[in-house]
C-alpha cells in the first residue's frame, strides 16, 4: 500500500484536513456558544 | 444547521476523488492532479471579492446595518486574499509542471496576480482607515470602483496577451482534455472550496456580528 | 428673503465609540426664535450644532429644516443656514474678499465692502486670510455665516478671541437679524445666552 | 451649478498659484525622471516597446506625485468643513476632478515632448501618439481623483495613494503603452477603438465617482 505514492499523499492530506475541520468545527461550537448566551441576558 | 457544514463530509470525499479515483491526465500524468486544487481555488477568491463587492453595494444603497455590512465586506475580502494567494502558488506550480517555468505571464496567471493587487490595496485602505467613521463607505467604493475595472481586464487581456507575452507557450491548448471522471471530481471540488469558502465567511460573519452586539450592549441607545 | 423657516429636532442622540455624548434631546424652533445650546466643555454643544447644520450624522433620532411648512430636503439644506465655528476655517492663502465672494451666491461687492466695514474688516480686507489674528478670523466667519443672509443661523461659540469692540458688533449684528432669523447658538458665555429666549443645557438634559 | 463649479475651480487655482509649493513639486518629478530615465539609457535606442513602456511609467508616478495634493490640501489645512457648507459635494468632485484634469495634462504636455526630445524618439504615425497619450492621461486624472479623495480622508497617506491607484489603473495602463508603442512603431495602422475604449474607460469611472462621491466626502 505504502509504495503508491498517491496512496501516501492522499492519507498525508486527509490528516491536514481532518486537522483543520476539527479546530474549524470547534470554532464553530464556541462561537455557537457565545451567541447563546449573547442572546438571553 | 448552515449547509456549509456539509464541507466537513465532502471534502474528504473529494480528495478521495481527486487523488486516487480520478484517472491521471494525458502528458502529465498524476502531477495534473494539481488542477483539482488550484482551478477550485482560483474560483473561489473571484466569488469572494464578488461577495465584497455586492456587499458594498449594498452598504451604500440601504441606510440599515452599515456596521454589519461593513464587516461582512471585510471578513469576504480577507478570506478572498488567503484564498487568491493559495492559487497563486499553486497556480505557479502548475505552471511549473505544464510548460516548465514557475511563471510566463499567462492570461489567467496575470489576472490572478491584479486581483491580488486589488485585495493588497483594499485590506491597506481599510487598515489605514482605522479610526475614521466613514471607513465602511470609503472603502466599500473602493471595491466598486475595482469591480468595474474586472470586465474591462477580462475585455483586454486576451487582446493585449499576444504581443506582451515573448515565447510560445509550450502545449497548445491550456485545458488538457477533461474526461468524464476528472470533470466530475473538478466540479465536485469547486463545490467543496466553494462551501468551506462559505463556510468560514459565515463563521467570521457570525463574530463581526457578535463584536457589533458586544460593544453595543455597553450603551442603551 | 422672508420666508418662515422652522426647524424640527426630535429625539437626537450621539455616541463617540463607547462615550455616550447626549441623549433623546428634542426642541423644535420657527423663525424669529433665537435658542442656545449649552453645557459643560466636551458634553457635545459644537456636536450638536453640527448635527443639526447636518455636517454630521447623529446616533439616532433626525432633524429636519420646512420652509414655510416645505421640509427641505437634506442635500439642499445647506444652502438655506449660516454657520460659524472654530472648527470652519477660510482659505489662508486667500484675502478676506475672495473668501466672502466664494462663499456668497449672487453677493454685490457693496454689500460685501458694507458688511466688512461693519465688521470693522475692511482695511485688512486685501491681505492674506493666514495673517489675520484670531480675532480677525472670528470676525471674518461672522461674516460668511451672515452673507448670505440665511433664512437659519447656526453659530459656535461666536464671541470667541472676540475682543470688547468685537463682542458689540456681534452682537448687535445677531440683534439686528433676530426677527426674521431663526438663530441657535452654542455657548457658555452668559452675554451670549442673554441674546436668546430660550435654550438648553445639554447637562441636565442626560440625568 | 455651473457658476458654483467655477467658483471652486477658481479658488482651486488661485490657491494653487499663490503657494506654488505643490504644483512645483509635481512638475519638478516629472521633468527629473524624465531627465534620470533618459539620462540612465544614455543614449541607447531602445524598441518602441521599451520606450511605451518608459514613457507610461513616468507619466503614472509623476500622477502618483501630483494628482492627490487638491484633496490632501483641503484635509491639512482643515479647510473641509467650510468647503461643504459652501457647495456640495457633487460640484465639489466636479471642480476638483477638472482642476486634476487640466493640472495632469500640463503635467504630460512637459513630459511627453521632454522624453521625446532626450530619446530622440520620433512616433511615425505623430497624431495617433498625441491623442493616445491625451486620452490616457485623461483616463489617469480621472481615476485618480476620487482615489485621491480616499486618501485624503486616510491618516498615513504616503504611497497608499500609488497602491489604491495601480491595480486599478491596469486597464488604461496596458492599452495606453500598446497603443503608443504602434504609433511610435508605425506598424500596425492606427486604432481609433482603442482610444475609445480609453475614453469609455474614463466615462465610466467620472460617471461612478460623480454617483459615490458623497460617501466619501461627508462624514456620517
Amino acid at each position: 500500500m505504502t509504495s503508491n505514492p498517491l496512496m501516501t499523499l492522499m492519507t498525508v492530506v486527509m490528516i491536514i484536513w481532518i486537522g483543520l475541520a476539527l479546530f474549524l468545527y470547534r470554532l464553530d461550537r464556541r462561537v455557537s456558544k457565545i451567541e447563546e448566551e449573547m442572546n438571553e441576558p | 444547521m448552515n449547509i456549509y457544514r456539509l464541507v466537513f463530509i465532502f471534502m474528504p470525499v473529494v480528495i478521495y476523488m481527486a487523488l486516487i479515483w480520478a484517472p491521471p491526465a494525458a502528458i502529465l500524468g498524476d502531477a495534473s492532479r494539481i488542477l483539482y486544487f488550484h482551478v477550485p481555488v482560483a474560483w473561489v477568491s473571484i466569488v469572494a471579492f464578488l461577495v465584497a463587492g455586492i456587499n458594498s453595494i449594498i452598504l451604500l444603497v440601504s441606510e440599515k446595518n452599515r456596521r454589519e455590512r461593513e464587516f461582512m465586506a471585510h471578513n469576504s475580502a480577507v478570506a478572498g486574499m488567503v484564498f487568491i494567494i493559495l492559487a497563486l502558488i499553486t497556480g505557479s506550480i502548475w505552471a511549473k509542471l505544464s510548460w516548465g517555468s514557475y511563471w510566463n505571464w499567462d492570461p489567467r496567471e496575470t489576472s490572478i496576480v491584479i486581483l491580488m493587487l486589488i485585495y493588497i490595496a483594499y485590506l491597506s485602505l481599510y487598515s489605514s482607515l482605522k479610526d475614521n467613521p466613514n471607513r465602511g463607505s470609503i472603502s466599500a467604493v473602493y471595491l466598486i470602483i475595482a469591480m468595474i475595472t474586472m470586465p474591462f481586464l477580462v475585455f483586454i487581456i486576451p487582446r493585449i496577451y499576444p504581443s506582451l507575452h515573448p515565447d510560445t507557450i509550450i502545449n497548445q491548448e491550456r485545458k488538457i482534455h477533461l474526461e468524464a471522471a476528472m470533470r466530475i471530481t473538478l466540479f465536485a471540488s469547486i463545490v467543496t472550496f466553494t462551501l468551506l469558502y462559505g463556510y468560514i465567511y459565515r463563521l467570521m460573519n457570525r463574530i463581526s456580528a457578535l463584536e457589533i452586539k458586544a460593544e453595543e450592549k455597553h450603551y442603551d441607545i | 428673503m422672508h420666508n418662515k423657516y422652522s426647524l424640527n429636532v426630535n429625539k437626537i442622540s450621539k455616541r463617540f465609540g463607547r462615550q455616550l455624548l447626549f441623549r433623546d434631546i428634542s426642541f423644535s424652533l420657527v423663525t424669529g426664535d433665537s435658542f442656545f445650546i449649552t453645557g459643560p466643555n466636551g458634553s457635545g454643544k459644537s456636536t450638536m450644532l453640527q448635527i443639526v447644520a447636518g455636517l454630521q450624522k447623529s446616533t439616532s433620532g433626525d432633524v429636519s429644516f420646512f420652509m414655510d411648512e416645505k421640509k427641505i430636503p437634506e442635500d439642499e439644506r445647506f444652502r438655506h443656514f449660516g454657520f460659524a465655528s472654530p472648527a470652519m476655517n477660510p482659505y489662508d492663502t486667500l484675502t478676506a474678499v475672495e473668501n466672502i465672494m466664494f462663499a456668497s451666491s449672487g453677493i454685490k461687492k457693496e454689500n460685501i465692502d458694507e458688511m466688512l466695514n461693519l465688521f470693522g474688516l475692511y482695511p485688512h480686507r486685501e491681505k492674506h486670510v493666514g495673517i489675520y489674528s484670531s480675532g480677525m478670523k472670528q470676525r471674518l466667519r461672522i461674516i460668511l455665516s451672515m452673507i448670505n443672509s440665511p433664512g437659519i443661523l447656526l453659530l459656535d461659540e461666536p464671541s470667541s478671541n472676540l475682543d470688547s469692540e468685537g463682542k458689540d458688533i456681534v452682537f448687535s449684528a445677531i440683534e439686528k437679524l433676530r426677527e426674521k432669523t431663526l438663530v441657535i447658538i452654542a455657548t457658555n458665555e452668559h452675554d451670549e445666552m442673554k441674546l436668546c429666549h430660550k435654550g438648553i443645557d445639554i447637562a441636565e438634559q442626560n440625568y | 451649478m455651473q457658476s458654483r463649479i467655477i467658483k471652486n475651480l477658481r479658488k482651486d487655482f488661485l490657491i494653487e498659484f499663490r503657494n506654488r509649493s505643490a504644483l512645483n513639486i509635481s512638475f519638478a518629478f516629472a521633468g527629473i525622471t524624465t531627465l534620470s530615465v533618459s539620462l540612465a539609457c544614455g543614449g541607447a535606442s531602445l524598441s518602441s516597446q521599451v520606450n511605451a513602456v518608459l514613457l507610461w511609467v513616468i507619466i503614472f508616478f509623476s500622477g502618483m506625485s501630483g494628482l492627490s495634493h487638491i484633496f490632501i490640501r483641503e484635509e491639512e489645512e482643515k479647510t473641509a468643513l467650510f468647503l461643504s457648507l459652501c457647495s456640495d459635494p457633487e460640484n465639489i468632485y466636479l471642480s476638483k476632478l477638472l482642476f486634476n484634469i487640466i493640472l495632469f495634462a500640463c503635467i504630460t504636455a512637459l513630459v511627453t515632448p521632454l522624453y521625446l526630445f532626450f530619446m530622440q524618439v520620433v512616433p511615425v504615425y505623430i497624431l495617433y501618439f498625441i491623442s493616445t497619450v491625451a486620452a490616457g492621461s485623461l483616463a489617469v486624472s480621472s481615476i485618480t481623483t476620487i482615489l485621491g479623495a480616499m486618501v485624503a480622508k486616510a491618516e498615513s497617506r504616503g504611497s497608499l495613494f500609488t497602491v489604491i491607484s495601480f491595480p486599478v489603473m491596469i486597464p488604461v495602463l496596458w492599452i495606453s503603452i500598446k497603443l503608443t508603442a504602434d504609433s511610435i512603431e508605425g506598424g500596425a495602422p492606427p486604432e481609433v477603438r482603442s482610444i475609445l475604449f480609453l475614453l469609455a474607460f474614463s466615462g465610466v469611472i467620472i460617471s461612478v465617482s460623480y454617483l459615490v462621491f458623497k460617501f466619501i466626502w461627508t462624514e456620517n
